[in-house]
């Protein structure tokens, strides 16, 4: 168990994070959207997890379970924010919901 | 425990990948999953089996559902917007992979082992109900807004009763009705 | 015995909750049941445990119980505890006892109402905060209760809600009281930083051992304290909400607006007298507060014509003397007064109600009259509440009590002649209007028909009050009398006694004092009687004179403090609002607009309202700090 | 532990698992019939005995048709996984003392976890056939699922309060004196319920009410495709009483007889207890269903909590 190293673990964290990144620069479904900021979120817990198994501590622990109850009101949110989206701009396109550009 | 860490990072990694890469909504969500299960065996090897598990119960099986449920039950597949052409990928992949350069950068500048030791749902509770008491209520009280926002926007019928009701209160405040429940809401300037 | 202490506070909000989960599943009978029966019973819970603590009192005179820790934050520790001393066993029993005696009173006064069950809840709650204040341990959980009565107190002033006038009322009380709240919490918070605990009895101990007398910190904490104490009491200059808060029920202006919630700025003061005995600037603060406040609402009280504002004006005239009676470090008198005043006001107020009721709800007193024949017993027990309002001699306990604050205003330390002066012209006028009320409201010929006649439940608790109005004075009879002094013995197991230490204690301790003010009572009834009785065809002209009549409109209006604020913080700020709408400000705030609205076109290139154009830039954003931090 | 005595528990296991649920097709086609008062399937073999071997046989080689206008990849997989949940779910618990495949500290967050990923099963099987009837059965198994897995993890916190610890092994040695059946009542009716549902058994299977949706999800499958859903059901109610005999009723403690034949009996007395039930209950509205959940099970699995948290707290002192 002691020869993963903690960069290793972190890097997998940095490329999830990297990805969800990606997702989010480049997709314009909001459901995708959504599911890339998950993807981001649990790249930031894992990171969290891996830090704590470097000391030992629970601490990390409980920051991802932080992150999860976060996680939770995002998606409960972000789902009735897409529910209303599609009702009102007949569609999922977040390029479509550009009436506050300046 | 070392060959399984970097098995369910390939597959978290490539699973993920899938994710924003798909245009099936369902499909992309199913990978999504996937690269959950693959994180919580992460978890497991990195000596954190309660939140492996949690993770599995919570993300995979209450949040992702709640994503596929949406999916399913509104149809949003069929309001998916037009596929991106490749080219859309390419500013952002070149953004990101400086971004994890720099990062992985900066990580690799020392090494450093990890524990190796095992911390438990028991420890992990100790210190959640301890010295983090007041941020479990805080994440409460997040949970209770999330719960109070989501009813509130995703329910539209709410906002036109709630409407009516402010109306009923206008007319009876005007002399046009009655007021047929204590409790209505008298305006500032007529006091 | 004592380790019941937590079913006092416990047995009122059991009712309070009981009738929110059952509120309309019960009947009207139900409600009265639970909300005066847990009332009730906490009545007998506060005679048994302050009757056992009177007979054995306990290791240092007082006993402390913890349920449980409020929260633990920081070193932070505030406890959900309670603290039994002398001073809250008075509060607790005129609490309960003249609490039980109006809810009882309430069951018949309200019980056409449609708001019964809801006048119960919140009575039941408000029971409960007025308990929670007076026995907490910490100032945290005793601010809770102070929030937790205003909140009823303003619930119950706008009780009846229909009416936006009522509601304005309850508004106002709300606000003004705010301000006083206000410099309470600010003043919790310098004893927290300072002292580092709010528990009452170690933040006082520290407070004596750290700060050196009368240095700043501790004049500025009781100061605010002062502040805290002076809106909840109705004190000057924030005492114009208590006459409107008469927009409420009766027996709420009875409970809450004469007897308890009003004196909690009293035992708030009296309760951190060692913070005071540390701050003499702050006692004169205190003793200004009151000997103005006495007066000014004496004098208000003289001239209304609705009965209830001129009990609530008197009201704030004898909560003027507890507070001039503790900033002359005469707590013990304060206190007695407290406990005097609870019962005669309140039956005052009860009385007040059954009139009002009787005539169909007529407040002005020149349109009763005569009524002594047709409400006899609200007329006797009336007369008695009034009587000890205005300090009759030997058979009332107003005396005793008045007499024995006006003395220490002449013969402690801080006493001075102005402050006896003030006080005894005080009591003269209070004389003057409490038995104005008597002359115009029961003599004379009768205005309006009685349509209604009390009951048992409305008449009892009168004539229970009428017996404490009279019995309680002789707890502390003055020393040329005789050496009967069991509430002093008593209170000075928590209060320092009375020094009589002035220039003129040995006249303010004799019976000639007394007899000053005993020929001041007398005479002002008699006036009293021949200005309303006799002449008072004379008094109206005189009254409507030219000269007067703009006094009159003065005192009418509460010495213009009213007017006063409107002009000063109402009507400018409201002002300000119009003319910054519509005026010459507009060209400032359209410049400021206009240069906003500049930079809005230079910088609303980049909202494109595109989430992803959003991210890229943040992006942007973090691989430029990441690389300065990275590559440095 | 030697690797052919861990072995022989894992292949143990897996194949009692599996003859076990096999064999209740044919005691719940008996069972019912008695109920009935018929005779049920009695001509192939000894008391109709081999009729599961003929009805495999039968399914095996039924041709394996995937619809034209389905999600083909998602529609092959979601069968399997109902099997899979269900038999890894097995893995954790100990069918005697020492016998078990992986004595894993949080055994029981790890049947929770299997059981959170049964429901994708359903829901993807649902979906990806593209037929109405499906697709509602799925989004009711979905709802009905989420919403009983919520108090169905409550009402065993009871039990990890009560025993300190996540491991089966420990929860049964905690129940040396006393089976938690006993203190923990309300959890083990809690418990029973959502079992019913987690299972989409009779009187919770509106997932495939065959009266209105046809048969729900799995109307298009057929084959040993509807046979993994066939077998994954009956593997499910083997573990869910398996998981109430060890969590509630001591699982292998019992005097004289050795333990594993002690946890056969119990489980196989809920797994009747569970074939009765369909016997007998008529099935409810959805919205009930629903209301059932949200408004009966979960007050009262949390009020339990609430009660046995303040024994363990009173209890630690």
């Amino acid at each position: 168990m002691a020869s993963v190293s903690l960069e290793h673990a972190l890097i997998l964290a940095a490329i999830l994070f990297a990805i969800g990144f990606a997702g989010l620069l480049t997709r314009r479904n909001l459901i995708v959207v959504l599911a890339c900021i998950e993807i981001m979120l649990n790249a930031a817990g894992l990171a969290f997890v891996a830090a704590g198994a470097r000391w030992g501590q629970a601490d990390g622990q409980v920051m991802f379970l932080f992150v999860l109850a976060m996680a939770g009101a995002e998606v409960a949110v972000g789902l009735a924010i897409a529910i209303r989206f599609r009702q009102s701009l007949k569609g999922l396109d977040v390029d479509d919901a550009d009436r506050m550009r300046g | 425990m070392t060959i399984l860490f970097y098995i369910a990072a390939a597959v978290a990694v490539l699973a993920t990948l899938l994710v924003v890469t798909r245009r099936n909504l369902v499909h992309a969500l199913l990978y999504l999953v996937v690269s959950l299960f693959a994180v919580a065996v992460v978890f497991y090897t990195l000596g954190a089996p309660f939140v492996a598990a949690l993770e599995v119960i919570v993300y995979a099986g209450a949040i992702m559902m709640l994503f596929v449920f949406a999916v399913m039950l509104l149809n949003l597949q069929a309001a998916s917007p037009p596929r991106v052409p490749w080219t859309a990928w390419v500013g952002p992949a070149v953004l990101v992979g400086v971004l994890l350069a720099e990062v992985i950068y900066a990580l690799t500048i020392e090494t450093q082992p990890l524990a190796g030791a095992e911390v438990g749902a028991t420890a992990v509770s100790e210190a959640l109900y301890g010295p983090y008491v007041l941020a479990v209520e805080l994440a409460s009280m997040l949970l209770l807004a999330a719960l109070v926002a989501a009813t509130h926007v995703a329910a539209r019928a709410r906002e036109d009763q709630t409407a009516a009701s402010v109306e009923r209160g206008r007319a009876v405040l005007h002399g046009q009705g009655t007021a047929s429940e204590p409790g209505v809401i008298v305006e500032e300037g007529d006091a | 015995m004592l380790s019941l202490l937590w079913l006092i506070p416990a047995l009122p909000a059991a009712g309070f909750v009981l009738l929110v989960l059952l509120n309309r599943r019960l009947g009207r009978a139900g409600a009265a049941w639970i909300g005066a029966g847990s009332v009730g019973l906490s009545m007998l819970a506060a005679l048994l445990v302050c009757g056992s603590f009177i007979v054995s009192p306990p290791a240092g005179d007082a006993c402390r119980q913890v349920l449980w820790t409020w929260m633990d934050v920081a070193g932070f520790t505030p406890a959900i505890g309670f603290y039994l001393d002398a001073v809250s066993v008075v509060w607790v029993l005129v609490i309960t006892v003249v609490g039980f005696l109006i809810h009882l009173y309430s069951t018949e006064h309200m019980e056409h109402d449609e708001g019964f069950t809801r006048f119960f809840t919140y009575l039941n709650l408000f029971v409960f905060s007025m308990l929670v204040l007076v026995l907490a341990d910490n100032l945290l959980l005793l601010y809770l209760g102070w929030e937790g009565v205003g909140l009823c107190s303003y619930l119950l002033i706008a009780f009846w809600q229909k009416d936006p006038q009522n509601v304005y009322s309850g508004r106002k009380a709300f606000i003004v009281t705010r301000v006083g709240d206000t410099a309470l919490i600010a003043g919790l918070f310098l004893l927290l930083t300072q002292l580092g605990t709010l528990e009452i009895q170690p933040l006082l101990r520290a407070a004596e051992q750290t700060w050196a007398p009368d240095s700043t910190v501790a004049v500025v904490a009781a100061l605010l304290i002062l502040g805290g104490a002076v809106g909840k009491s109705a004190q000057v200059p924030l005492q114009t909400w208590l006459p409107d808060a008469m927009a409420g029920p009766s027996p709420v202006s009875a409970l809450i607006h004469a007897a308890t919630m009003v004196t909690a700025g009293v035992y708030l003061i009296a309760r951190t007298t060692p913070l005071f005995e540390l701050a003499g600037d702050a006692r004169l603060a205190v003793a200004l507060v009151g000997i103005v406040t006495l007066l000014i609402a004496g004098f208000s009280a003289l001239v209304q014509h609705d009965l209830k504002r001129a009990l609530a004006y008197s009201t704030i005239s004898q909560i003027g003397y507890m507070i001039l009676a503790l900033g002359v470090s005469g707590w013990e008198a304060g206190v007695f007064h407290f406990g005097t005043h609870a019962f005669f006001k309140a039956l005052l107020f009860l009385g007040a109600g059954v009139v009002i009721e009787a005539l169909a709800g007529e407040h002005d007193i020149f349109k009763m009259g005569g009524l002594a024949r047709k409400l006899p017993a609200v007329f006797v027990t009336f007369t008695v509440g009034a009587a000890a309002l205005a300090a009759l001699p030997f058979v009332t306990n107003g005396f005793y009590s008045k007499d024995l604050v006006i003395s220490t205003t002449l013969g402690t330390a801080d006493g001075n002649v102005w402050l006896y002066v003030g006080s005894i012209l005080g009591a003269f006028v209070t004389t003057l209007y409490s038995f104005r009320l008597v002359w115009v409201v029961f003599f004379g010929e009768a205005h309006t028909e009685v349509t209604r006649r009390p009951r048992w439940r409305q008449t009892m608790p009168l004539w229970v009050l009428a017996v404490f109005s009279i019995i309680t004075g002789f707890l502390w009879l003055p020393a040329w009398i005789g050496a009967f002094h069991p509430l002093e013995d008593f209170l000075d197991t928590a209060l320092p006694p009375i020094e009589w230490t002035g220039r003129y204690a040995h006249f303010a301790e004799s019976a000639g004092a007394a007899f000053v003010i005993i020929l001041i009572v007398y005479g002002g009834i008699f006036l009293s009687y021949l200005l309303w009785v006799p002449w008072r065809r004379g008094t109206h002209a005189f009254a409507a004179s030219p000269v007067v009549r703009p006094l009159a409109a003065f005192w009418l209006g509460g010495w213009g403090f009213d007017w006063l604020y409107e002009r000063v913080f109402v009507r400018p700020v409201k002002w300000f609002a119009h003319w910054a709408r519509h005026d010459l400000v507009d060209y400032v705030v359209d410049g400021i607009a206009w240069v906003n609205l500049a930079g809005w076109r230079t910088l609303s290139a980049g909202q494109t309202g595109r989430l992803r154009s959003y991210v890229a830039v943040a992006g942007f954003g973090v691989v430029l700090v990441l690389a300065v931090v990275v590559l440095r | 532990m030697a690797w052919y005595w861990q072995l022989l528990i894992v292949l143990g296991v897996l194949i009692a698992a599996l003859t076990i649920a096999a064999g209740l097709i044919w005691y719940e086609r008996r069972l019912l019939s008695l109920v009935q008062d018929r005779y049920g399937p009695n001509r192939v073999g000894p008391a109709g005995l081999l009729q599961v071997l003929a009805d495999t046989v039968k399914i095996i080689f039924k041709e394996d048709w995937v619809p034209p206008f389905a999600d083909r990849r998602v529609f092959v997989v979601a069968p399997s996984l109902v099997l899979i949940t269900a038999l890894l779910s097995f893995m954790v618990v100990p069918v005697a003392e020492g016998w078990v495949v992986i004595d894993l500290d949080i055994g029981l967050l790890f049947i929770l976890a299997m059981s959170s990923l049964a429901v994708y099963s359903v829901v993807l099987a649902g979906w990806s056939s593209r037929s109405k009837y499906s697709l509602v059965g799925g989004l009711r198994a979905a709802a009905q699922m989420v919403s009983y897995e919520v108090f169905m993890g409550l009402s065993l916190i009871g039990v990890v309060a009560l025993a300190g610890s996540f491991d089966l092994g420990d929860i049964v040695e905690a129940q040396e004196g006393l089976w938690y059946v006993v203190p923990q009542f309300v959890g083990f009716v809690v418990f029973l319920v959502a079992g019913l549902a987690e299972t989409r058994r009779i009187p919770f299977d509106l997932t495939e009410a065959e009266s209105e949706l046809v048969a729900g999800y799995h109307t298009e499958y057929s084959g040993m495709k509807f046979g993994l859903f066939l077998v994954g059901e009956y593997v499910a109610i083997t573990l869910f009483s398996a998981l109430i005999a060890t969590l509630f009723f001591g699982g292998w403690l019992g005097p004289w007889l050795p333990g594993v034949v002690w946890f056969l009996i119990k489980t196989f007395i809920f797994i009747t207890l569970f074939i009765l039930i369909r016997g007998t209950f008529p099935r409810p509205r959805y919205d009930q269903l629903m209301a059932l959940g949200w408004k009966a099970m979960l007050p009262l699995s949390l009020l339990n909590l609430l009660i046995t948290g303040a024994i363990v707290v009173a209890r630690a002192g």
